[in-house]
Protein backbone atom coordinates (compact mmCIF):
# COMPACT_ATOMS: atom_id res chain seq x y z
CA UNK A 1 0.00 0.00 0.00
CA UNK A 2 1.36 3.55 -1.27
CA UNK A 3 1.18 6.16 1.12
CA UNK A 4 -1.12 8.31 -0.70
CA UNK A 5 -3.46 5.70 -0.58
CA UNK A 6 -3.23 6.06 2.97
CA UNK A 7 -4.44 9.71 3.05
CA UNK A 8 -6.85 9.64 0.92
CA UNK A 9 -8.71 7.00 3.01
CA UNK A 10 -9.06 10.28 5.84
CA UNK A 11 -10.46 13.35 3.58
CA UNK A 12 -12.88 14.85 5.45
CA UNK A 13 -14.99 16.90 2.86
CA UNK A 14 -17.08 19.77 4.40
CA UNK A 15 -19.73 21.97 2.60
CA UNK A 16 -20.82 25.76 3.32
CA UNK A 17 -24.13 27.99 2.00
CA UNK A 18 -25.67 26.80 -0.96
CA UNK A 19 -23.22 24.32 -1.40
CA UNK A 20 -24.55 22.78 1.51
CA UNK A 21 -27.93 23.23 1.08
CA UNK A 22 -27.22 21.72 -2.42
CA UNK A 23 -25.28 18.33 -1.37
CA UNK A 24 -28.01 17.56 1.87
CA UNK A 25 -24.91 17.69 4.39
CA UNK A 26 -22.54 19.97 6.26
CA UNK A 27 -19.74 17.17 5.88
CA UNK A 28 -18.92 13.85 5.25
CA UNK A 29 -15.64 11.38 5.25
CA UNK A 30 -14.75 10.33 1.58
CA UNK A 31 -12.38 7.56 -0.12
CA UNK A 32 -11.17 9.05 -3.45
CA UNK A 33 -10.06 6.98 -6.21
CA UNK A 34 -6.02 7.30 -6.82
CA UNK A 35 -6.70 9.33 -9.70
CA UNK A 36 -8.20 12.34 -8.28
CA UNK A 37 -4.74 14.24 -7.43
CA UNK A 38 -6.50 17.97 -7.14
CA UNK A 39 -9.05 20.11 -5.68
CA UNK A 40 -10.19 19.83 -9.33
CA UNK A 41 -10.54 16.26 -9.47
CA UNK A 42 -11.97 15.59 -6.75
CA UNK A 43 -15.08 17.73 -7.69
CA UNK A 44 -15.48 16.55 -10.98
CA UNK A 45 -15.52 13.02 -9.06
CA UNK A 46 -18.36 14.51 -6.55
CA UNK A 47 -20.66 15.70 -9.14
CA UNK A 48 -20.87 12.13 -10.67
CA UNK A 49 -21.90 11.11 -7.24
CA UNK A 50 -25.34 11.45 -7.33
CA UNK A 51 -27.94 14.14 -9.09
CA UNK A 52 -28.20 17.06 -6.02
CA UNK A 53 -24.16 16.64 -6.43
CA UNK A 54 -24.15 17.33 -9.72
CA UNK A 55 -26.15 20.47 -9.28
CA UNK A 56 -23.85 21.43 -5.98
CA UNK A 57 -20.65 21.15 -7.92
CA UNK A 58 -21.61 21.89 -11.52
CA UNK A 59 -20.59 25.58 -11.90
CA UNK A 60 -16.61 25.95 -11.14
CA UNK A 61 -16.81 29.68 -11.17
CA UNK A 62 -18.98 29.57 -8.24
CA UNK A 63 -16.93 27.38 -6.30
CA UNK A 64 -14.22 28.09 -4.01
CA UNK A 65 -12.35 25.90 -1.43
CA UNK A 66 -9.95 25.69 1.20
CA UNK A 67 -7.48 22.87 1.80
CA UNK A 68 -6.90 22.12 5.60
CA UNK A 69 -8.19 25.81 6.04
CA UNK A 70 -6.24 27.91 3.70
CA UNK A 71 -7.47 28.98 0.00
CA UNK A 72 -6.44 27.45 -2.42
CA UNK A 73 -7.02 26.97 -6.26
CA UNK A 74 -8.65 23.53 -8.26
CA UNK A 75 -4.94 23.23 -9.33
CA UNK A 76 -4.15 22.43 -5.90
CA UNK A 77 -3.00 18.90 -5.15
CA UNK A 78 -4.93 17.21 -2.30
CA UNK A 79 -1.92 15.18 -0.91
CA UNK A 80 -1.63 15.20 2.85
CA UNK A 81 -4.64 17.05 3.46
CA UNK A 82 -7.08 16.22 6.21
CA UNK A 83 -9.94 18.35 5.10
CA UNK A 84 -11.50 19.87 1.78
CA UNK A 85 -13.99 22.88 2.07
CA UNK A 86 -16.03 23.44 -1.24
CA UNK A 87 -18.40 26.80 -1.29
CA UNK A 88 -19.22 29.74 -2.93
CA UNK A 89 -17.82 32.64 -2.93
CA UNK A 90 -17.64 34.37 0.51
CA UNK A 91 -20.09 37.18 1.12
CA UNK A 92 -19.10 38.18 4.65
CA UNK A 93 -18.79 41.84 6.13
CA UNK B 1 -3.23 45.44 20.29
CA UNK B 2 -4.72 42.99 17.61
CA UNK B 3 -7.82 41.74 18.43
CA UNK B 4 -10.27 39.24 16.33
CA UNK B 5 -13.26 37.74 17.53
CA UNK B 6 -16.45 36.04 16.35
CA UNK B 7 -19.16 36.97 17.96
CA UNK B 8 -23.00 35.63 18.00
CA UNK B 9 -24.31 38.82 20.75
CA UNK B 10 -24.72 42.34 19.18
CA UNK B 11 -21.21 43.87 18.84
CA UNK B 12 -20.72 46.90 20.81
CA UNK B 13 -18.96 49.44 18.85
CA UNK B 14 -18.04 51.75 21.33
CA UNK B 15 -16.92 49.68 23.70
CA UNK B 16 -14.73 47.47 21.19
CA UNK B 17 -13.11 50.76 20.32
CA UNK B 18 -12.46 52.20 23.74
CA UNK B 19 -9.01 50.60 23.73
CA UNK B 20 -7.86 51.67 20.58
CA UNK B 21 -8.23 55.49 21.48
CA UNK B 22 -6.13 54.92 24.54
CA UNK B 23 -2.75 53.34 22.75
CA UNK B 24 -1.38 56.80 23.05
CA UNK B 25 -1.58 57.35 19.19
CA UNK B 26 -3.16 60.58 17.30
CA UNK B 27 -5.62 58.54 14.91
CA UNK B 28 -8.36 56.05 15.38
CA UNK B 29 -10.24 54.07 12.40
CA UNK B 30 -13.76 52.62 12.07
CA UNK B 31 -15.46 50.72 10.07
CA UNK B 32 -18.82 49.40 10.72
CA UNK B 33 -20.71 46.81 8.33
CA UNK B 34 -25.09 46.59 8.80
CA UNK B 35 -27.58 44.94 7.75
CA UNK B 36 -29.13 46.80 5.66
CA UNK B 37 -33.08 48.08 4.99
CA UNK B 38 -33.14 46.58 1.42
CA UNK B 39 -36.30 45.29 -0.36
CA UNK B 40 -38.25 43.73 2.79
CA UNK B 41 -35.24 42.20 4.26
CA UNK B 42 -35.53 41.76 7.98
CA UNK B 43 -32.95 39.69 8.84
CA UNK B 44 -29.33 38.52 7.27
CA UNK B 45 -28.31 34.95 8.57
CA UNK B 46 -24.28 34.92 8.72
CA UNK B 47 -22.52 30.84 8.46
CA UNK B 48 -18.98 30.41 8.48
CA UNK B 49 -16.40 27.98 8.58
CA UNK B 50 -15.47 27.76 12.25
CA UNK B 51 -12.43 25.77 12.13
CA UNK B 52 -10.91 28.66 9.70
CA UNK B 53 -12.72 32.09 10.41
CA UNK B 54 -10.73 33.59 13.32
CA UNK B 55 -7.50 31.90 11.58
CA UNK B 56 -8.45 34.25 8.04
CA UNK B 57 -9.17 37.00 10.46
CA UNK B 58 -5.45 37.30 12.34
CA UNK B 59 -4.04 36.92 9.32
CA UNK B 60 -5.52 40.09 7.80
CA UNK B 61 -5.22 41.63 10.57
CA UNK B 62 -0.94 40.63 10.55
CA UNK B 63 -1.12 41.52 6.90
CA UNK B 64 -2.07 45.06 8.42
CA UNK B 65 0.06 45.54 11.12
CA UNK B 66 2.87 44.41 8.43
CA UNK B 67 1.92 47.02 5.75
CA UNK B 68 1.08 49.71 8.02
CA UNK B 69 2.51 50.98 11.28
CA UNK B 70 0.06 50.58 13.62
CA UNK B 71 -0.71 50.84 17.19
CA UNK B 72 -3.57 48.63 17.54
CA UNK B 73 -6.43 46.76 15.22
CA UNK B 74 -10.01 45.16 16.19
CA UNK B 75 -11.72 43.20 13.70
CA UNK B 76 -15.09 41.82 15.16
CA UNK B 77 -17.72 39.81 13.13
CA UNK B 78 -20.89 38.49 13.89
CA UNK B 79 -22.25 35.11 13.12
CA UNK B 80 -25.66 33.49 13.11
CA UNK B 81 -29.53 35.46 12.55
CA UNK B 82 -29.23 39.67 12.36
CA UNK B 83 -31.74 41.64 12.54
CA UNK B 84 -32.19 44.55 10.04
CA UNK B 85 -30.31 47.84 11.52
CA UNK B 86 -27.49 45.41 13.49
CA UNK B 87 -23.67 45.47 13.01
CA UNK B 88 -22.52 42.61 10.70
CA UNK B 89 -18.62 44.01 11.25
CA UNK B 90 -17.05 46.06 13.10
CA UNK B 91 -12.98 47.35 11.85
CA UNK B 92 -11.30 49.56 13.93
CA UNK B 93 -7.77 50.61 13.42
CA UNK B 94 -5.31 52.80 15.80
CA UNK B 95 -1.72 54.58 14.60
CA UNK B 96 0.34 57.62 15.67
CA UNK B 97 -1.19 59.57 12.29
CA UNK B 98 -4.32 59.44 10.42
CA UNK B 99 -2.96 57.83 6.85
CA UNK B 100 -2.08 54.93 8.18
CA UNK B 101 -5.29 54.34 10.13
CA UNK B 102 -7.62 55.33 7.32
CA UNK B 103 -5.41 53.25 4.75
CA UNK B 104 -5.22 49.62 7.32
CA UNK B 105 -8.79 50.35 7.90
CA UNK B 106 -9.96 49.91 4.24
CA UNK B 107 -7.61 47.60 3.48
CA UNK B 108 -8.94 45.18 6.29
CA UNK B 109 -12.47 45.38 5.39
CA UNK B 110 -11.83 45.25 1.55
CA UNK B 111 -9.69 42.00 1.89
CA UNK B 112 -12.55 40.33 4.39
CA UNK B 113 -14.89 40.32 1.76
CA UNK B 114 -12.86 38.68 -0.13
CA UNK B 115 -11.17 36.54 1.82
CA UNK B 116 -12.80 35.27 4.96
CA UNK B 117 -15.26 32.42 5.08
CA UNK B 118 -18.11 34.06 5.69
CA UNK B 119 -21.99 33.75 3.73
CA UNK B 120 -25.00 35.82 4.02
CA UNK B 121 -28.28 34.57 3.52
CA UNK B 122 -31.06 37.48 3.31
CA UNK B 123 -34.44 36.39 5.15
CA UNK B 124 -37.27 38.55 4.00
CA UNK B 125 -40.80 39.03 5.96
CA UNK B 126 -42.99 36.73 3.64
CA UNK B 127 -40.67 33.80 4.51
CA UNK B 128 -38.51 33.61 1.64
CA UNK B 129 -34.97 34.00 1.86
CA UNK B 130 -31.97 33.83 -0.75
CA UNK B 131 -27.85 33.63 -0.37
CA UNK B 132 -26.29 36.90 -1.19
CA UNK B 133 -24.41 36.63 -4.63
CA UNK B 134 -20.57 38.54 -4.69
CA UNK B 135 -20.74 41.47 -6.22
CA UNK B 136 -17.37 42.40 -8.67
CA UNK B 137 -16.57 45.69 -7.22
CA UNK B 138 -15.99 43.41 -3.95
CA UNK B 139 -13.36 41.78 -6.55
CA UNK B 140 -11.99 45.28 -7.91
CA UNK B 141 -11.59 46.97 -4.45
CA UNK B 142 -9.59 43.59 -2.81
CA UNK B 143 -7.28 43.52 -5.63
CA UNK B 144 -6.24 47.28 -5.52
CA UNK B 145 -4.42 46.00 -2.37
CA UNK B 146 -2.26 43.51 -4.00
CA UNK C 1 -28.53 64.12 8.62
CA UNK C 2 -25.77 66.56 8.11
CA UNK C 3 -24.14 67.88 11.60
CA UNK C 4 -21.06 69.87 12.55
CA UNK C 5 -20.76 71.42 15.55
CA UNK C 6 -17.72 73.41 17.87
CA UNK C 7 -17.53 71.61 21.31
CA UNK C 8 -15.45 72.79 24.06
CA UNK C 9 -16.29 69.53 26.04
CA UNK C 10 -15.28 66.44 25.60
CA UNK C 11 -16.77 64.38 22.67
CA UNK C 12 -18.45 61.37 22.73
CA UNK C 13 -17.88 59.44 20.26
CA UNK C 14 -20.25 56.36 20.53
CA UNK C 15 -23.34 59.25 20.74
CA UNK C 16 -22.18 60.99 18.31
CA UNK C 17 -22.10 58.36 15.79
CA UNK C 18 -25.10 56.48 16.97
CA UNK C 19 -27.66 58.55 14.93
CA UNK C 20 -25.32 57.37 11.70
CA UNK C 21 -25.87 53.30 12.48
CA UNK C 22 -29.56 54.07 12.30
CA UNK C 23 -29.55 55.53 8.99
CA UNK C 24 -30.60 52.43 7.41
CA UNK C 25 -27.76 51.95 5.41
CA UNK C 26 -24.50 49.26 5.44
CA UNK C 27 -21.76 51.35 5.99
CA UNK C 28 -20.66 54.11 8.54
CA UNK C 29 -16.95 55.20 8.66
CA UNK C 30 -15.78 57.05 11.29
CA UNK C 31 -12.51 58.93 11.99
CA UNK C 32 -11.14 60.22 15.11
CA UNK C 33 -8.40 62.59 15.82
CA UNK C 34 -6.83 62.37 19.20
CA UNK C 35 -4.35 64.18 21.49
CA UNK C 36 -1.26 62.63 20.70
CA UNK C 37 0.67 61.68 23.63
CA UNK C 38 3.86 63.14 21.77
CA UNK C 39 7.36 64.19 23.44
CA UNK C 40 5.95 66.04 27.15
CA UNK C 41 2.93 67.21 26.06
CA UNK C 42 0.75 66.96 28.45
CA UNK C 43 -2.23 69.32 26.45
CA UNK C 44 -3.22 70.63 23.15
CA UNK C 45 -4.84 74.36 22.69
CA UNK C 46 -7.10 74.36 20.05
CA UNK C 47 -7.56 78.08 18.40
CA UNK C 48 -10.56 78.82 15.96
CA UNK C 49 -11.69 81.84 14.37
CA UNK C 50 -15.33 81.45 16.02
CA UNK C 51 -17.04 83.53 13.22
CA UNK C 52 -15.87 81.33 10.45
CA UNK C 53 -15.24 77.83 11.76
CA UNK C 54 -19.17 76.41 11.59
CA UNK C 55 -19.77 77.67 7.85
CA UNK C 56 -16.31 76.11 7.38
CA UNK C 57 -16.85 72.62 8.34
CA UNK C 58 -20.58 72.73 6.84
CA UNK C 59 -19.02 73.64 3.58
CA UNK C 60 -16.72 70.67 3.64
CA UNK C 61 -19.70 68.58 4.68
CA UNK C 62 -22.04 69.95 1.55
CA UNK C 63 -18.96 69.52 -0.52
CA UNK C 64 -18.49 65.64 0.82
CA UNK C 65 -22.51 64.97 0.69
CA UNK C 66 -22.30 66.75 -3.16
CA UNK C 67 -19.09 64.02 -4.29
CA UNK C 68 -20.41 60.81 -2.60
CA UNK C 69 -23.84 59.13 -1.86
CA UNK C 70 -24.16 59.57 1.96
CA UNK C 71 -26.94 58.98 4.03
CA UNK C 72 -25.22 61.47 6.43
CA UNK C 73 -22.05 62.71 7.70
CA UNK C 74 -21.33 63.99 11.32
CA UNK C 75 -18.17 66.66 11.76
CA UNK C 76 -16.86 67.30 15.52
CA UNK C 77 -14.87 69.77 16.30
CA UNK C 78 -12.70 70.31 20.19
CA UNK C 79 -11.65 73.53 21.01
CA UNK C 80 -9.86 74.89 23.72
CA UNK C 81 -8.07 72.86 26.41
CA UNK C 82 -7.83 69.31 25.51
CA UNK C 83 -5.60 66.48 27.75
CA UNK C 84 -3.68 63.70 25.71
CA UNK C 85 -5.96 61.24 25.12
CA UNK C 86 -8.92 63.16 24.68
CA UNK C 87 -10.60 63.57 21.08
CA UNK C 88 -9.73 66.43 18.95
CA UNK C 89 -11.82 65.82 16.17
CA UNK C 90 -14.73 63.39 15.17
CA UNK C 91 -15.59 62.38 11.32
CA UNK C 92 -18.16 59.90 10.71
CA UNK C 93 -20.24 59.40 7.20
CA UNK C 94 -23.26 56.83 6.41
CA UNK C 95 -23.61 55.56 3.52
CA UNK C 96 -25.53 52.35 1.59
CA UNK C 97 -22.38 51.03 0.35
CA UNK C 98 -18.81 50.91 2.20
CA UNK C 99 -16.90 52.73 -0.97
CA UNK C 100 -19.13 56.09 -0.07
CA UNK C 101 -18.56 55.97 3.23
CA UNK C 102 -15.37 55.09 3.55
CA UNK C 103 -14.12 57.57 0.80
CA UNK C 104 -15.87 60.54 2.37
CA UNK C 105 -14.27 59.62 5.89
CA UNK C 106 -10.58 60.20 4.56
CA UNK C 107 -11.79 63.60 2.11
CA UNK C 108 -13.79 65.38 5.23
CA UNK C 109 -10.46 64.68 7.61
CA UNK C 110 -7.76 65.44 4.91
CA UNK C 111 -9.35 68.84 3.75
CA UNK C 112 -10.42 69.74 7.18
CA UNK C 113 -6.71 69.66 8.06
CA UNK C 114 -5.81 72.20 5.28
CA UNK C 115 -9.22 74.25 5.20
CA UNK C 116 -10.71 74.74 8.25
CA UNK C 117 -9.58 77.51 10.58
CA UNK C 118 -7.95 75.97 13.88
CA UNK C 119 -4.69 75.99 15.31
CA UNK C 120 -3.29 73.50 17.67
CA UNK C 121 -0.66 74.75 20.78
CA UNK C 122 1.25 72.15 22.33
CA UNK C 123 1.97 72.64 26.45
CA UNK C 124 4.36 70.70 27.83
CA UNK C 125 4.55 69.31 31.58
CA UNK C 126 8.00 72.15 32.14
CA UNK C 127 5.29 75.13 31.17
CA UNK C 128 6.63 75.71 27.79
CA UNK C 129 4.44 75.95 24.46
CA UNK C 130 4.66 76.08 20.91
CA UNK C 131 2.48 76.16 17.76
CA UNK C 132 1.54 73.11 15.77
CA UNK C 133 3.36 73.50 12.64
CA UNK C 134 2.33 72.36 9.66
CA UNK C 135 3.14 69.39 7.66
CA UNK C 136 3.54 69.07 3.46
CA UNK C 137 2.35 65.33 3.57
CA UNK C 138 -1.11 67.46 4.70
CA UNK C 139 -0.98 69.53 1.29
CA UNK C 140 -0.31 66.63 -0.51
CA UNK C 141 -3.54 64.66 0.85
CA UNK C 142 -5.74 67.32 1.04
CA UNK C 143 -4.72 67.79 -3.14
CA UNK C 144 -5.27 64.16 -3.71
CA UNK C 145 -8.99 65.14 -3.22
CA UNK C 146 -9.12 68.30 -6.21
CA UNK D 1 -14.92 111.33 -1.23
CA UNK D 2 -15.33 107.99 -3.50
CA UNK D 3 -16.59 105.19 -2.84
CA UNK D 4 -13.20 103.27 -2.34
CA UNK D 5 -12.89 105.34 0.55
CA UNK D 6 -15.73 104.92 2.84
CA UNK D 7 -15.20 101.13 3.02
CA UNK D 8 -11.99 101.52 3.71
CA UNK D 9 -12.89 103.10 7.15
CA UNK D 10 -14.83 99.71 8.16
CA UNK D 11 -11.94 97.58 7.60
CA UNK D 12 -11.79 95.04 10.44
CA UNK D 13 -8.56 93.25 11.31
CA UNK D 14 -8.70 89.87 13.43
CA UNK D 15 -5.46 87.83 14.17
CA UNK D 16 -4.90 84.52 15.03
CA UNK D 17 -2.63 82.14 16.63
CA UNK D 18 1.07 82.71 16.11
CA UNK D 19 0.32 85.72 14.30
CA UNK D 20 -2.21 87.36 17.05
CA UNK D 21 0.78 86.86 19.47
CA UNK D 22 2.68 88.85 17.72
CA UNK D 23 0.55 92.01 17.38
CA UNK D 24 -0.49 91.78 20.69
CA UNK D 25 -4.34 92.04 19.50
CA UNK D 26 -7.08 89.67 18.66
CA UNK D 27 -8.57 92.35 16.42
CA UNK D 28 -8.60 96.01 15.41
CA UNK D 29 -10.04 98.59 12.95
CA UNK D 30 -7.49 100.12 10.44
CA UNK D 31 -8.09 103.10 8.35
CA UNK D 32 -6.01 102.13 5.42
CA UNK D 33 -4.54 104.49 2.51
CA UNK D 34 -6.16 104.25 -1.11
CA UNK D 35 -3.64 102.39 -2.47
CA UNK D 36 -3.60 99.72 -0.07
CA UNK D 37 -5.93 97.99 -2.89
CA UNK D 38 -5.33 93.93 -2.16
CA UNK D 39 -5.01 91.50 0.82
CA UNK D 40 -1.02 91.40 0.07
CA UNK D 41 -1.05 95.43 -0.18
CA UNK D 42 -2.70 95.42 3.34
CA UNK D 43 -0.20 93.00 4.77
CA UNK D 44 2.77 95.27 2.98
CA UNK D 45 1.19 97.99 4.66
CA UNK D 46 1.01 96.59 8.46
CA UNK D 47 4.34 95.18 8.32
CA UNK D 48 5.47 99.06 8.29
CA UNK D 49 3.41 100.24 11.46
CA UNK D 50 5.47 99.32 14.13
CA UNK D 51 8.23 96.58 14.99
CA UNK D 52 6.27 93.62 16.53
CA UNK D 53 3.91 94.06 13.19
CA UNK D 54 7.26 93.54 11.59
CA UNK D 55 7.98 90.31 12.74
CA UNK D 56 4.19 89.25 12.54
CA UNK D 57 3.90 90.19 8.44
CA UNK D 58 7.09 89.36 7.63
CA UNK D 59 7.17 86.16 6.38
CA UNK D 60 4.48 85.78 3.32
CA UNK D 61 5.02 82.10 3.27
CA UNK D 62 3.63 81.44 6.50
CA UNK D 63 -0.03 83.80 6.42
CA UNK D 64 -2.77 82.97 5.31
CA UNK D 65 -5.94 84.88 5.01
CA UNK D 66 -9.63 85.09 5.14
CA UNK D 67 -12.06 87.68 3.89
CA UNK D 68 -15.56 87.95 5.27
CA UNK D 69 -14.47 84.35 6.04
CA UNK D 70 -13.62 83.30 2.87
CA UNK D 71 -10.20 81.47 2.47
CA UNK D 72 -8.86 84.28 0.25
CA UNK D 73 -5.37 85.10 -1.51
CA UNK D 74 -2.79 87.98 -1.57
CA UNK D 75 -4.04 89.78 -5.37
CA UNK D 76 -7.73 89.31 -3.73
CA UNK D 77 -8.93 92.81 -4.09
CA UNK D 78 -10.27 94.51 -0.42
CA UNK D 79 -13.02 96.04 -2.02
CA UNK D 80 -16.58 96.16 -0.32
CA UNK D 81 -15.08 93.34 2.61
CA UNK D 82 -15.62 94.10 6.14
CA UNK D 83 -13.39 91.63 7.84
CA UNK D 84 -9.67 90.24 7.07
CA UNK D 85 -8.20 87.88 9.09
CA UNK D 86 -4.69 86.98 8.98
CA UNK D 87 -2.89 84.06 10.51
CA UNK D 88 -0.86 81.34 10.42
CA UNK D 89 -1.19 77.69 7.93
CA UNK D 90 -4.10 76.06 9.76
CA UNK D 91 -3.54 73.19 11.85
CA UNK D 92 -6.63 71.56 13.07
CA UNK D 93 -7.78 68.02 13.40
Amino acid sequence: MSASSIWIEALKLVYFARVREAVGLESEDRELPSDVQTVGDCVVWLAAQADNYASAFADHSRLRYALDQQLVWEETLLEGADELAIFPPVTGG
Amino acid sequence: MKLVRISDETIDSAAELAPLAALGGGAVASFTGIARDDDGVVAIELEHYPAMTEASLLALMNEATGRWSLLGGVLVHRVGYIAVGEPIVLVGTAASHRAEALEACAFLIDRLKTDAPFWKKEHRADGSSDWVETKASDDARADKWK
